[in-house]
């Protein structure tokens, strides 16, 4: 176990270049540096620059999206440290809102369901269902056991899903969902159909006996599956090392023949140019595609109601919750590189949009996520008797706690 | 109608339901999606839909299942074939994941799947994992997923026709010692309710309950019982999960002796399941239950057929109660 | 003797045994092997014992459960924590290679191995695969291996003591909703045996059978009963396999009256097995059967505590049949 | 999938060269030719050529080890063709006799109990079982299940089992063995012991998600696990190119960063030279090895009694069971490189035992079988009610089938 288990490394000489699409950027310079991308790491220089050619609007959606996941889950943290009524928790994912925008921004993300790009989610889920499109008040809505949620409140957030636009749904699990979302993208191949089946799973997953089921029938099948391994070193308590014999677990997945690349998952243009090549291949049956994702979560694990502010294990936004298992140097080192700043810095550069227009956006999504907490959080509670519901597709199952 | 062996009863309400739904898939291991009968065409899946339809990859019982419920949850009708041995495999998957996920999508969740899990014939001889009959307790314990038993190939023939229309997922067991029965089964698609059992025999002096490979066994010794003058009504579970308790308890209140008769396990065998809703139900009943002993079976033919429930042990514990 | 916290109580017991015997080892995933209790030093086996025999790798229950097979096949004792997310993951190798391998190696087979299974705390709000009680009846099935739910403290040491010096495999399950538990607990070692259920309270007029996570509801229920004038005997399983048949015989042949309390799903619950092994003994009993319905359990609260098993409606259910 | 389906590879320009202990030998020039063995191949001129330096009873030892698995099965086929009491079956072994014998010649065999190496068997086990050193007769009567058969006729041919000599015995399920063999290691480790534990694993195996779990865990802690790939083509129907996308299953181990080759499984002193080198590095505590063996088996998948002689899917010596998923000329192939011929030409060649000395051997093996079966199957049967013992280390369980 080589792993550096520090900090990130800043390479600057094999830094990949973007070609400009209206000027001409050093990420490397913008950024400090990006992430080392490893030696299984695409030749950038190799393949177009599909980010660029995007339009303004989907630019802008990009930022806008990064922005929604990062607010939804401040508001979330600030409800959990300040709300004695509040119940919901999450596993949050700042840090990481580069990785599910820009892999879902080469989605299909509406129009009829056997059109739609399916989304396999993990335990850590907000991010991903942000970035497929979901009704976020209906989704607050869920996190707080809400009888109108998304999901009714049975589901509550590792369990959140929207078949509607493809967002199959949050596993609580770790193994099982890359391996049944290799079943979505078996189905895709055998009636003929252009979707792909992508699933978003962390570093820890890769110890689990189904990553090697996953990869191995992905390609002997040639299924249309994007497998995002969102590699932000830890799992739980354990750094990946721990579990893991490759410094990049993409080449695990390059071993059996699958199309594998690194990104930096902190910028969201690396991110979306690997998912769209990867969409592209998939649609056109050229098989699956792996991209491990670098990439790093701010705060803990997990937060809940309950936490106090700037205590030490808390979740909070600053002070930084920083836990011996994870170096603080680390951590600072990684928000150096913050997938927000990142992406304005972009859209800036290309002149996509000004320093005014970024800041009206982000205030646009601030009362967007605000008035979502506000309706969810006046929805009425579930109906105890509704728990004998949605056993099976029809009727209830009898009552049996009271003999 | 004609008489048509198990398996070909259920390749054919497979085949039907693939040719109906052009998006429909099966996946398999060892046995190929092939079967015929006398006088019939020969029923092949895999040539008949093809290779991107059909597929067979490598010992991955878990996968199999994890792949339909995938192709399930992605819209298209789906059905495997878990060979006995690895019966267990796609455990895990089926009850934490399958089980689970129409309740927490909040009813999102539609999984067309059927999951054919195949049990021993519990060939004399073969012993431990090559022998055993158990599998009916784990999976009847899951709430959220139908676990049906059909124990005759027309039951086989419907119930596959029933499990592929069904939006909830299904365990499909089949105790493959029933693979010799052969019957008079319609050439057309027919269902045989996820939710019911059948009454086999009726009468009024004892209830046999059985179910799958117990049910020649129930049926044998309740013959040889009718020839003594008793009574018996012969109940076919069928379904394990809904268990059809309605069925059950009429017939109870109506002997008020019941004998189980179960290939699993004694301890947590479904009889001890229907010996429970009985008792809740019907006061002053006298209940038998006759299983395989809490041991893994043993090769050795003289051990095991000594140890697996027959006829006679059947009518020995009947007549013990009547 | 003090008072100490369940996962201490727990911890002693493999501390002691690691002493004893440096073969023995420990896998753990995500809970590291560390306890303290006020007054008591702190337990943490890692640092103790070494990073060769406490080991930590990725998530992957089912390799814990395998590799703690292999070792006690290899004749050191081993032990390993399963987190309750993948309370099921191992199932298959339990089921199908260490319950039979005794048997089928014709006694060769020594497996000194424990599983300490967690299952969920049922906490509310939390639903689905992290809110479930229902691996109690799957393990409960095997043969082969002996499977113990402990529901105190000292019955937590005493177990583990006795589950680690058996040269069977136990699945050892942990209700963690107990973790909060306290009580007086010796500091050496004793045994608490692997095949004998516990009588909490003795009664004449009604018997209460539970286990693990149901026991605090029981014994709280039949408080109330109590303070009714009802005489309430109160059984605790303890042990799953092998059942301990006779207490609950001798039990319910005194008061002719079982309630099974369980928070597992109803069909197939433990108490299904009570309940079959009480009314094939012993005649005109009357039974009820408190369960956690036949559902996935939903993530809101208010839906999920309607649904699990609390003292009133034991309260209620035990009024129905007194 | 490009694998080559018809016939084995021969390949004149990379055969490995073994100079020769008293004389000097191309094998490929004395066996037709050395099958490929891959590029993950060791370089054979590196390593000492360790069966060249065994004492003549050793190399002796394995030639009469071959000939008892091959005339252990010849004899059983006879009694299942022709005694309509017998009831054993079995998965035959033979062609495959080479790679049983190279690796558990090069493992200790005998001993107290904490030094002995541990094998874990596969549903094929009867040549592991041989080569491990159990007691041929009581195998021979277990098959049959005899009460007083190895295993006291509980377990019959796929749950052989004899801890006394380190044979932890048959599995009969395709996955878990390695995992469990992994189990041990990691015991061994623990306990500062130099025991090796070795498991014989199908190319079926490959695909169980087992197999990630063994080699990750495996590489992870370093562990003395020699997992030996039996890689005879085919499991049951399938060819193995449809469930594995590597030529070589060995590269998928190498991935993992574990000390991975092919062997030739038809010659007993590659396989022992492999086996060896992977003991020597387990034993000093440098981790894990994989060994894939190329082979072939003769006969069906699976034979029991009540086939005849000369029938399409009999199993018999001569005329040979072919059937439509095995071509004709493959079989054919291979058997021309049988491992059998190639260990007497081999021990001929280096001045161990002349061809008198190799008949006379083969006839001391022929009466030794003979005796087996004979000693075996006046055996008595098995009592009913022992069925209900060694369910638990003491005592009987209950019977329940007469309610
Ligand atoms: C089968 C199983 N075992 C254990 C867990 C508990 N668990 C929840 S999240 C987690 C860590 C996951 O780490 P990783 O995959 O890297 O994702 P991250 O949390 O870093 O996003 C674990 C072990 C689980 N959910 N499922
Ligand atoms: C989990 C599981 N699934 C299926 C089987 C049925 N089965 C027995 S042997 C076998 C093929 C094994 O092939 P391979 O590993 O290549 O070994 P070979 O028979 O070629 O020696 C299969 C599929 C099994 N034993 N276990
Ligand atoms: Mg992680
Ligand atoms: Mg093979």
């Amino acid at each position: 176990m080589e792993h550096d288990r520090t900090i990130p490394q800043w390479e600057t000489e094999d830094t990949p270049v973007s070609p400009a699409r209206r000027g001409f950027l050093m990420l490397a310079a913008a950024s400090g540096a990006a992430i080392s991308v490893g030696r299984s790491a695409a030749a950038f220089t190799d393949v177009p620059f599909a980010a660029a050619d995007l339009d303004d609007d989907s630019l802008i959606g990009m930022y806008r999206t990064i922005l929604q996941i990062r607010w939804h889950e401040r508001r979330q943290a600030d409800e959990m440290l300040s709300n004695p009524d509040y119940r919901g928790y999450n596993h949050f994912y700042a840090g990481q809102e580069a990785v599910a925008t820009g892999v879902c921004a080469a989605l299909r993300n509406s129009g009829p369901r056997e059109q739609l790009d399916l989304v396999y989610s993990s335990h850590r889920p907000s991010g991903h269902a942000i970035a497929k499109g979901v009704d976020i008040p209906k989704m607050v809505a869920e996190m707080d056991f809400r009888a109108t949620g998304m999901n009714g409140g049975y589901g509550a957030e590792m369990h959140i899903s929207d078949p509607d636009v493809g967002f199959i749904g949050a596993d609580g699990m770790i193994g099982p969902a890359p391996v049944i979302a290799s079943g979505s993208a078996f189905a895709f191949r055998a009636r003929g159909s252009d979707q792909v089946a992508v699933v978003f799973a962390g570093d820890g997953n890769y110890a689990a006996p189904h990553f090697h089921s996953t990869l191995n029938n992905a390609k002997l099948l040639d299924l249309p599956l994007i497998y995002v391994c969102e590699n932000n070193l830890y799992h739980q308590y354990a750094h990946y090392s721990l579990s893991c014999p490759h410094e990049d677990i993409a080449s695990a997945a390059a071993a059996y023949g699958i199309t594998a690349e690194t990104v930096d998952g902190q910028d969201v243009v690396q991110v979306y140019n690997a998912a769209k090549r990867a969409v592209d291949r998939a649609r056109a049956g050229n098989g699956p595609t792996f991209i491990e994702a670098k990439t790093y979560r701010y705060y803990n694990h997990w937060g809940a109601p309950g936490a106090k502010v700037g205590e030490l294990g808390a979740f909070g936004y600053d002070p930084l919750a920083i836990t011996h298992f994870r170096p603080e140097k680390e951590l600072r080192a990684w928000m150096q590189r913050d997938p927000v700043d990142i992406s304005r810095r972009i859209l800036a550069d290309w002149g996509v949009m000004d320093a005014a227009r970024a800041a009206e956006i982000e205030d646009e999504v601030k009362a967007e996520i605000e008035a979502a907490f506000e309706w969810a959080l006046s929805q009425p509670l579930c109906t105890p008797e509704d728990g004998l519901r949605h056993v099976f597709a029809e009727g209830t199952v009898p009552a049996r706690q009271f003999g | 109608m004609a008489m048509k062996s198990w398996m070909y009863s259920v390749l054919e309400a497979v085949q039907h339901e693939m040719q109906e739904d052009p998006a429909m898939t099966w996946i398999f291991e060892l046995t190929p999606p092939v079967a015929s009968n006398p006088g019939r065409p020969v029923i092949n899946l895999e040539t008949e839909f093809g290779r991107k339809r059909v597929v067979n990859t490598g010992i991955d019982e878990n996968w199999m299942a994890s792949a339909v419920l995938g192709a399930g949850l992605a819209g298209s009708k789906s059905a495997t074939y878990i060979p006995y041995q690895g019966a267990c495999m796609p455990f895990e998957v089926i009850q934490n994941v399958a089980g689970k996920l129409r309740s927490m999508t909040g009813g999102k969740a539609s999984m067309p799947v059927v999951w054919i899990i195949e049990m021993t014939g519990q060939t004399p001889g073969f012993g431990g994992q090559h022998s055993c009959y158990e599998e009916d307790s784990y999976y009847m314990h899951i709430p959220g997923v139908r676990t049906v038993i059909p124990s005759t190939p027309y039951d086989a023939k419907g119930l596959m026709h029933a499990a592929i229309r069904s939006p909830d997922p299904v365990v499909y067991l089949y105790p493959a010692g029933l693979r010799t029965l052969t019957e008079d089964v319609p050439d057309e698609a027919y269902e045989v309710p996820l939710d019911k059992a059948a009454v086999r025999i009726e009468g009024s002096d004892l209830t046999i309950v059985s179910s799958g490979a117990g049910m020649p066994v129930a049926l044998e010794a309740a013959e040889t019982l009718a020839g003594e003058g008793a009574s018996v009504e012969v109940i076919d579970l069928r379904v394990l999960k809904e268990m059809d308790t309605e069925t059950i308890v009429n017939s109870v209140a109506k002997t008020k002796r019941l004998l189980t008769v179960d290939q699993s396990y004694y301890t947590l065998c479904p009889g001890a399941e229907v010996i429970a809703r009985a008792v809740e139900n019907v006061d002053g009943v006298k209940v038998k239950r006759v299983a395989f002993p809490d041991a893994p079976p043993p090769a050795s033919p003289e051990m095991f057929l000594w140890m697996r429930p027959g006829p006679q042990q059947v009518v020995e514990a009947a007549r013990a109660i009547l």
